[in-house]
């Protein structure tokens, strides 16, 4: 293989790919053509997703670095009640001699956490419901896990979280995450199963089965792969629900009050009539760094549903 | 004067992720009116792309780099959409090639002629009904279907009615982009007798696409080949048959030939197209061209005027201009790459050796309980053959003849309702139906399959050595350096060469013919007793299809497994099989010795599938 | 006949698993519904008088026996279509009550709902037809950012603004002085009053059936039949509308079905905010007070709706895709 | 704090008035109101709806109803006892007279009328109490079964009077007895089952009759034939709406409301503020918020260490965060003071029985109980355990989590171990059920009833059962304190019962089985632009949540 010319650079290109300017002889080539793009060039390819990225990223490190950056502690209550924004207190104090700014740094801590791991159980519930279901699709099995995942779709899912939650003996951040995670799969699920029905009369699969794989492995190694973009979607998504539900929630007075969380902020500034008093940004900002939050992982998702959708692809 | 003027077009593809392509590079030619021009070439030759800027429907990223389109003296290479809506269909049409998917899923065939007659015409109303049942009737559909919808019409009554559609306004041209591919070979027939009827009797120009030289030969006036994005040959049929210029013509040519003979040759053209991305020097072709001189590597060759015709071949032109008697020898007819051969006498020492599996008046009748009614279909009735180690068997017939009950029954998938089948495996006589579980697994270690498509089953998400290393793992217990060490030798032995360029790709990487061979690598990793390949390729491209045929025949001597091959084309059952069972509507019209069954055919329906092979000799 | 066999089947069963749901959810929860409502009544809860407790539990007369027997007592006056007493609003049938709120919450969700789905799917469509034009983006990015804020944010901001501030419109309940009933003062008053609530839900829904009809619209753009029909020098808007919607409209035509039972809950948050005399409101103030079988009806007859929906979705399927109608048949 | 209003759960309310708080300019029908007329006569008032229904159109004026749409302006009770001061004004009745604990004897007034025109007897009470024995899901009162002091035997008109007779001492029943509304015997001895009985044509005695509804908006007209209609200058009350804090605030600030008896944060603040001549708010204390620990559990069961802990409380701090400072200090005496200063002990008049806050003298109180501190500043039980306590806060409860945060800090201050738990209201009720808590925060209420609120609060014999909560939350348990509760509950003399308080005030002020934290109100908020008359901390003559009659007659028409 002579390589004469300077190949033309393409990004992600590996030393071994023969795509040199002269192909001849080229007879066995095995060539980078067909071969799809890189995950994350696709979601950088888009605009929305980058800008999605660049602000998720501000909102970790935010969360990360939430000591560092918060002025005072979220949860000292030493300061003048109802002070108005300052140098200790950029955006002012709660009635209860709170620190606002403070409050909602860390409260990031509390969204992403309930993003990241309710996003996560409710997506591993989804995928083994709908993957189970969908491979097994005409069995009684998959009958019944339909029928589950049907009565989960259809239960209105708020009133449903209250009652859990009320009927819960402790609320802690675990308690939300939880019930958020099992009352939203169902959606994920029922995509997700439409989708191994149509991956799992693919010739692969078949293939796998003349290997002697055994079903789960089927299942788990040989189909979930190629849903990879569909699970992201869906972790995304779920995970973008699960910050609006928690703070839903907490708004609702149902959070995790112990902890500080932008929901928490919202029910505890209207409880105490913020807007009455001229607490301004006591209640506006927690919504308004919350919506944008959300509309981040939701611009994300934009580029995460190109990875399954080529069609969407070549906009942004 | 021609009615259709392609002057250095150019079609280039330029997606944001990735490197821009050329597809369509400086193309030129004419139609004339009323002629009928074939446009041949391999899937990624840019015949569809070329077709689609035609119709000036390319979608971005694509769009046309380059050139222009004359159609009747206007140019419309850059016309306005509006200007162009009142040349569309009017003069203009096209049928494409996914009969499935080109008409409105939602609305009646009805309406979807109406709106393209009443948006063009003066018609309205009942008149409007009257021209499509006329058209129904031009193209032998039972006017009834009008109401239809496009998913109540079979594949070949919905690519007559796309005909149809297209023939609604009488326009001067119609291109038809591979309109046939997924159709059986007597629907295809016939449908392509209609277009040839039609054509004659109204005088519409055709530009038709495909894939495959043998469908267009005995229609077409004039042929044009291309590769690689460029036309590299063009002549007319006659002229073509008899002396073809360019060696891939030549390579597609001799992917063909006459079963009936006593050697049978055929040629395949080793390697893939080149990458449309990456620039290119020299000829596109010369990678894969056996009568290559240094100047295909060094310059790339024009389409020149000759013999009547035009051609891209450095080679061709100077055998011309040296009358043959020059350093570049005689122009030659046949391909000279590669090529599978298979004597008479080979064929006739088969039936010999051990049999290994026998179908034993096997049936299969399927019910479908819909309601209170239940309908019964009987898929396969009373069929009975052996496979033997060593030999093939070949199961020909068209979709829906049974073939595929068959190959499921007899990979243990499911079980025959009458009949049985024997396995007669090393742990004694076994008789197979619907294994589960662990039997079912253990019974495949015996019996391994070869798919269809090549495209869809290796799994996307897998490196080459996992999807190898598997069944060694599950059925071998093979662990570690000893799996590696056997995936190896396993590409090597399906030349997959040199095998540690392959382990680590997946397979969308890999050309369909490599694909094919890793299945076959696949499924013999396990050292079956035997393999079923169903329908290994149909989907490849005709000039690559020998190859694949010649790594079966060579498994079957070297590793002794009998292979029992399922195909509609009797042309290759004539190059693998020693035993032809043709069948249709799952009953066995014909059984016997392929060399008898081929060169007398008892059945009708055997000698039907014989004329489908297309014969450009 | 198998097909709708099988979907009336599958409505029984999942009714029945909601019924179930239904009976046992509120039961799980702690607290006493008699102790509540002394408290919510008494005014000064903590004083926990036992003589009222005592009073209120003979008065509801709930619950006794074992869940089971409750469960077995609950699944027979059910199908005799006796729902029981309300609690809270003693010695009313919960029906009566629910009566009082239905058409509220109905006219108001059937209305949004309607509205941003129609609404939703034009855009959708429209920013798909003109795909990568300014238009495109300002809806997508706009009701991207709409639909992730909170429906009890939006609720208070536009009280805010145009209750408040502006005082365009009234800020609580459905009405003021007019009676209830067919009369152009309380349509009147029903109207602005629902305005806000209305505006609220509108803002948040239309995101989903946007975004879905945008991208089913530019999967369909590159479909065949997309292509033939443009090649048959069809009108854009045939085109558009003919070809291309009516495909990319069938998938959201089953979402808009589910989509009725998140939109309750919705609701629920919003008539809160608002004020507003329906379902929802009733359903937040059913939690509170532990009123058992108003909750029970009010959940089932939710979930019931949107099974309904669904059912009918299924039908209406049917006759918008024939392909379905064949796999019914 | 009482829980007075519903905080609990669903708050969605609270964000609603966030909104509203702003600047109330919505003007509409109240705007249009009334000045006051020549004859001191007040056109209307409009005070927020009693039943908070959010469906209306279901019309329900049956006062035992659990939400009739008024339980105030209709029917009356017998007797009218401002529960601050424990005053009593006689209503229907003109006297009551206790025959030892056993036998009550109600005087009833002459010449009042039911809203028919018959006329209001004795019968019709004897009618009303009589109605409880045979439905006992209308016996609020307790008067026909055991809850404090013994049931019935009889209770019968005899003329102009009632006589109640029980079976053994009843004086607790005294509180619900007198409050109990009167029905007319004429209408609901014809309806069946009362409890079922759906009462849309009240006929009652009280100042007003119905005037229209329209399932949102409430009008009550006066009644010219009042029995004591000179007294009631109020043509109309409107009861319309139902609103959270902020929401009646800017109702309020608007005039659209008059009164709201509802919690409002920061009242001067969001209230007073606006128009300090005419806003006006009154919280009077009603009962006290206290810590209670579980007594029969370490640390809690050791005095010393209750008694180490009441000094680490910083009250001024919990009045500030939860109550913005309205409400003061409470004393640890268990009575509301000053309302019921004249109840104190003598061994404790004149003393601060405010607890203060002192640090020092709990840590020093510690020390001397053997919880000694660890390196780490912490401090473990006498035995050597470690010492932790683990507070159930009620989730939602804004008032409570920031005492709680408070209580929290002072208990780590002086090195003991503590957390706040926050669960759902109803769990910690189940907590209270269970005894299975460490620490919570509760009520304690100051009602005239003194056995029934401070006495059952430490009495033995009211300590929560499975199914019930009774008030002896802490468990405490001391047969003394029983027999002066049991002595307490049976003396119906005001002097006697004074004598019978001390030793319970002693054993709060020595044993600490709850500690004190701070008052908690009953509220009101009014305008003084229609009516002035309104009760306040300088003429406290009535609970102003729970007096609402009494209230009514004493207002007039500003000059």
């Amino acid at each position: 293989m002579t390589t004469d010319t300077t190949p033309t650079p393409t990004p992600g290109e590996d030393f071994m790919a023969e795509g040199s300017p002269r192909q001849e002889l080229a007879v066995e080539q095995v060539s980078d053509t067909a071969r799809p793009d890189q995950w994350w060039q696709v979601i950088w390819s888009s605009k929305k997703a980058r800008v999605g990225v660049v602000i998720l990223a501000v909102y970790v490190l935010v969360a990360v670095f939430a000591p560092l950056i918060a002025p005072q502690d979220p949860l000292d209550s030493s300061f003048e009640p109802l002070a108005g924004p300052s140098a200790a207190n950029w955006l002012g104090t709660t009635t209860s001699g709170q620190d606002i700014a403070s409050q909602l740094i860390y409260g990031s801590r509390i969204s992403l956490l309930v993003g990241l791991f309710a996003g996560l159980i409710s997506t591993v519930i989804a995928t083994v419901i709908g993957l189970i279901s969908g491979y097994a699709e005409g069995t009684i099995l998959d009958d019944l896990l339909s029928f589950v995942t049907n009565v989960a779709l259809v239960i209105p899912a708020l009133p449903l979280i209250i009652t859990l939650v009320a009927y819960s003996e402790v609320r802690g951040i675990w308690l939300i995450v939880g019930v958020i995670s099992i009352t939203s799969w169902a959606g994920a699920a029922r995509a997700k199963r439409a989708q191994i029905i149509s991956l799992r009369n693919r010739d692969f699969v078949t293939a796998a089965k003349f290997s002697g794989e055994g079903t789960w492995r089927i299942v788990f190694r040989e189909i979930m792969p190629n849903m990879t973009s569909l699970v992201a979607a869906s972790f995304v998504g779920a995970a973008t629900g699960a910050i609006g539900a928690e703070a839903g929630l907490a708004a609702l007075g149902l959070g995790d009050s112990q902890s500080v969380s932008w929901g928490t902020m919202l029910y505890q500034s209207n409880a105490q009539g913020a807007i009455a008093q001229g607490l301004w940004l006591w209640v506006f900002v927690p919504g308004l760094v919350l919506a944008i939050l959300m509309t981040a992982m939701t611009f994300i998702n934009f580029g995460v549903d190109l990875l399954s959708n080529p069609h969407l692809r070549e906009d942004a | 004067m021609t009615l259709l003027d392609v002057r250095d077009l150019s079609v280039r593809y330029e997606p944001k992720a990735s490197r821009p392509l050329d597809a369509v590079q400086e193309v030129s030619f004419g139609i004339g009116p009323g002629e009928f021009v074939g446009l041949i070439g391999e899937s990624g030759s840019g015949k569809t792309t070329l077709g689609t800027a035609l119709l000036r429907l390319l979608q971005r990223p694509g769009r046309i780099s380059g050139g222009s389109i004359t159609f009747d003296g206007t140019d419309i290479t850059d016309l306005p959409e509006d200007d162009l809506r009142a040349l569309r269909w009017r003069d203009i049409s096209t049928v494409f090639q996914s009969s499935m998917n080109s008409l409105n899923p939602v609305v009646r065939v009805e309406g979807q002629f109406r709106d393209a007659i009443e948006q063009h015409s003066s018609l309205r109303g009942e008149a409007v009904t009257r021209r499509i049942r006329e058209l129904f009737e031009m193209v032998i559909i039972d006017p009834k279907f009008m109401t239809a919808f496009p998913h109540e019409l079979s594949g070949g009554m919905r690519q007559r009615v796309n005909l149809a559609l297209a023939l609604a306004l009488e326009p001067k041209f119609i291109l038809l982009d591979e309109p046939t591919t997924g159709l059986d070979v007597v629907v295809q027939h016939s449908i392509l007798e209609n277009v040839r009827r039609l054509q004659a009797e109204q005088g519409f120009a055709v530009l038709f696409i495909s894939h495959d030289i043998g469908t267009v030969l005995d229609l077409s006036d004039r042929i044009l080949v291309m590769y690689a994005g460029r036309i590299v040959e063009d002549q007319s049929a006659g002229a073509l048959l008899r002396e073809p210029l360019h060696p891939y013509t030549k390579g597609l040519l001799g992917s063909y030939g006459d079963p009936r003979q006593e050697t049978v040759k055929i040629t395949y053209v080793p390697g893939r197209p080149p990458d449309l991305s990456l620039p290119m020097v020299g000829c596109s072709f010369a990678a894969r061209c056996p009568e290559r001189i240094d100047l295909c590597l060094e310059q790339d060759p024009p389409l020149v005027p000759l013999q009547g015709g035009r051609a891209a071949c450095h080679v061709a032109v100077l055998q011309r201009e040296e009358g043959g008697a020059g350093p570049h020898g005689e122009p030659k007819r046949g391909f000279e790459g590669p090529q599978f051969v298979k004597t008479a006498d080979e064929s006739r020492s088969a039936l010999t050796n051990d049999v290994v599996l026998s179908v034993e008046g096997v049936g299969k009748v399927f019910e479908r309980r819909r309601g209170f009614t239940v309908t019964r279909t009987e898929a396969v009735s009373d069929v009975s053959f052996d496979l033997r180690r060593g030999e093939v068997t070949a199961l020909v017939g068209q979709s829906g003849s049974g073939k595929s009950t068959l190959a499921r029954m007899i990979t243990g998938v499911e079980s025959p309702t009458s009949g049985r089948i024997v396995f007669h495996g090393p742990d004694g006589d076994q008789q197979v139906s619907g294994f589960r579980g662990r039997a079912l697994r253990d019974y495949r270690s015996d019996v391994q399959m070869v798919f269809q498509d090549p495209y869809s089953s290796i799994n996307p998400a897998k490196r080459l050595g996992y999807v190898l290393s598997r069944p060694l793992a599950n059925y071998q217990g093979l662990k570690g350096a000893a799996l590696r060490e056997r995936v190896m030798e396993l590409l090597e032995r399906v030349a997959l060469t040199p095998a540690d360029r392959f382990v680590n790709r997946y397979g969308y990487e890999l050309s369909g013919g490599q694909r094919q061979r890793v299945i076959i690598a696949k499924a013999l990793a396990v050292e079956p007793r035997i393999i079923v390949a169903d329908e290994p390729i149909s989907s490849l491209d005709v000039s690559i299809r020998a190859e694949v045929l010649e790594l079966l025949n060579d498994l079957v001597k070297e590793n002794d497994v009998g292979i029992l091959y399922i195909t509609h084309d009797l042309l290759s059952a004539r190059m693998l099989s020693d035993e032809v069972i043709v069948l249709n509507n799952g009953r066995v019209v014909e059984q016997g010795p392929t060399l008898d069954v081929i060169r007398a055919p008892k059945d009708d329906y055997t000698r039907t599938l014989l004329d489908a092979i297309p014969n450009p000799f | 006949m198998t097909y709708f066999a099988r979907k009336f089947g599958f409505f029984l069963a999942t009714l029945w698993a909601v019924v179930t749901l239904n009976f046992l959810i509120p039961r799980l929860q702690p607290g006493d519904p008699a102790e509540i409502m002394v408290k919510r009544l008494a005014g000064k809860d903590a004083a926990l008088d036992p003589a009222q407790v005592k009073a209120m539990r003979a008065m509801l007369g709930a619950p006794d026996g074992s869940l089971w027997n409750q469960y077995v007592s609950y699944l027979g006056e059910l199908v005799h279509g006796n729902f029981g007493l309300s609690y809270t609003y003693y010695p009313y049938k919960v029906t009566d009550v629910i009566a009082q709120a239905f058409w509220w919450t109905v006219v108001l969700v059937v209305v949004t709902q309607v509205v941003s789905f129609v609404v939703g799917i034009v855009l959708g469509a429209y920013a798909a037809w003109r795909r990568n034009s300014r238009l495109d983006s300002i809806v997508t990015l706009g009701s991207t950012f709409l639909g992730t804020l909170q429906p009890f944010w939006i609720g208070l901001l536009l009280l805010y603004v145009f209750g408040y501030s502006l005082g365009w419109f009234p800020t609580s309940g459905g009405y003021e002085e007019s009676t209830p009933g067919f009369n152009w003062p309380f349509i009147q008053e029903a109207v602005s009053h629902s305005f806000l609530p209305a505006l609220a839900l509108l803002i948040v829904t239309p995101i989903g059936w946007i975004l879905g009809m945008r991208n089913t619209m530019i999967m369909n753009l590159g479909e065949d039949y997309i292509r033939l029909a443009k090649a048959k020098g069809l009108r854009d808007r045939d085109v558009a509308l003919r070809y291309a919607a009516r495909n990319a409209l069938l998938p959201s035509v089953t979402g808009f079905a589910l989509a009725l039972g998140g939109v309750l809950g919705g609701a629920i948050l919003v008539e809160t905010v608002f004020d507003y005399p329906g379902l929802g409101r009733l359903m937040g103030e059913a939690v509170q007070n532990k009123d058992y079988p108003l909750l029970q009806t009010l959940m089932l007859l939710t979930t019931a709706g949107v099974l309904v929906a669904n059912l009918a979705a299924d039908l209406l399927y049917g006759v918008l895709d024939p392909r379905a109608r064949r796999a019914q048949a | 704090m009482t829980r007075t209003r519903t905080k609990p759960t669903l708050i969605v309310t609270g964000l609603t008035a966030a909104a509203l708080a702003l600047t109330g300019c919505a003007g509409s029908a109240s705007q249009k109101d009334s000045k006051a007329s020549a004859d001191g006569m007040i056109d209307q008032l409009t005070f927020p709806s009693e039943a908070d229904a959010a469906v209306g159109g279901l019309v329900n004026y049956n006062p035992n109803s659990p939400k009739p749409l008024t339980a105030t302006w209709l029917y009356e009770p017998l007797i009218v006892r401002n529960s601050l001061t424990c005053e009593e004004t006689p209503w229907l009745a003109t006297k009551s007279t206790w025959e030892g604990g056993n036998k009550l004897t109600f005087d009833i007034r002459d010449g009042v009328k039911w809203s028919d025109g018959q006329a209001f007897t004795a019968k019709d009470v004897a009618f009303t109490f009589n109605l409880m024995k045979q439905y006992p899901a209308f016996d609020k009162a307790g008067v026909w079964n055991n809850t404090f002091g013994a049931p019935a035997k009889s209770v019968t008109a005899q003329g102009n009077q009632v006589v109640f007779e029980f079976t053994g001492n009843a004086a607790p029943k005294y509180d619900g007895i007198i409050a109990t509304k009167i029905l007319p015997e004429h209408v609901y001895s014809k309806v069946g089952d009362p409890t079922k009985y759906v009462d849309k044509t009240p006929v009652s005695t009280g100042p007003y009759k119905v005037g229209s509804y329209n399932g949102r908006r409430l009008v009550l007209e006066r009644r010219a034939d009042y029995w004591q209609a000179d007294k009631v200058k109020v043509q109309k009350i409107v009861l319309e709406g139902q609103y959270d804090a902020a929401q009646a605030a800017l109702k309020l600030r608007a005039g659209q409301l008059d009164a709201y008896y509802g919690e409002v944060p920061n009242p001067k603040k969001t209230f007073v503020d606006a128009d300090p001549k005419n806003n006006h708010f009154y919280y009077a204390p009603n009962g006290m918020t206290v810590l209670t620990g579980n007594d029969q559990q370490k640390p809690f069961s050791d005095v010393k260490f209750r008694e180490a802990i009441s000094y680490a409380m910083n009250k001024q701090d919990m009045s500030l965060k939860a109550t913005y400072g309205v409400m003061k200090p409470a004393s640890q005496t268990g009575l509301k003071l000053p309302s019921m200063a004249s109840l104190v002990p003598a061994k404790y008049s004149g003393e601060d029985t405010v607890l203060p806050y002192d640090l020092a003298k709990a840590n020093q109180l510690l020390d001397a109980a053997g919880y000694k501190k660890g390196a780490d500043g912490k401090r473990t039980n006498p035995d050597g355990s470690p010492l932790s306590v683990n507070f159930s806060v009620q989730a939602g409860f804004i008032d409570y989590q920031a005492i709680a945060d408070v209580v929290v800090k002072g208990l780590n201050d002086i090195g003991v171990n503590s957390k706040v738990t926050a669960s759902a209201p109803d769990s910690v009720d189940g907590q209270k059920k269970t005894g299975d808590f460490q620490l919570m925060l509760e009520y304690l209420h100051g009602g005239c009833e003194l056995a029934k609120n401070i006495g059952a609060k430490l009495s033995s014999t009211q300590i929560p059962t499975k199914t019930d909560i009774f008030p002896n939350v802490q468990r405490f348990s001391d047969p003394a304190v029983d027999a002066a509760v049991t002595k307490l509950a049976s003396d119906t003399d005001k002097e006697s019962q004074k004598a019978d308080l001390a030793p319970l005030v002693d054993t709060m002020m020595t044993k600490f089985p709850v500690t004190a934290l701070i008052y908690a109100p009953a509220r009101i908020l009014y305008r003084t632009d229609k009516a002035v008359g309104w009760p306040s901390e300088d003429n406290a003559y009535a609970n102003p949540q729970d007096d609402k009659l009494l209230v009514l007659t004493h207002l007039t028409a500003p000059k």
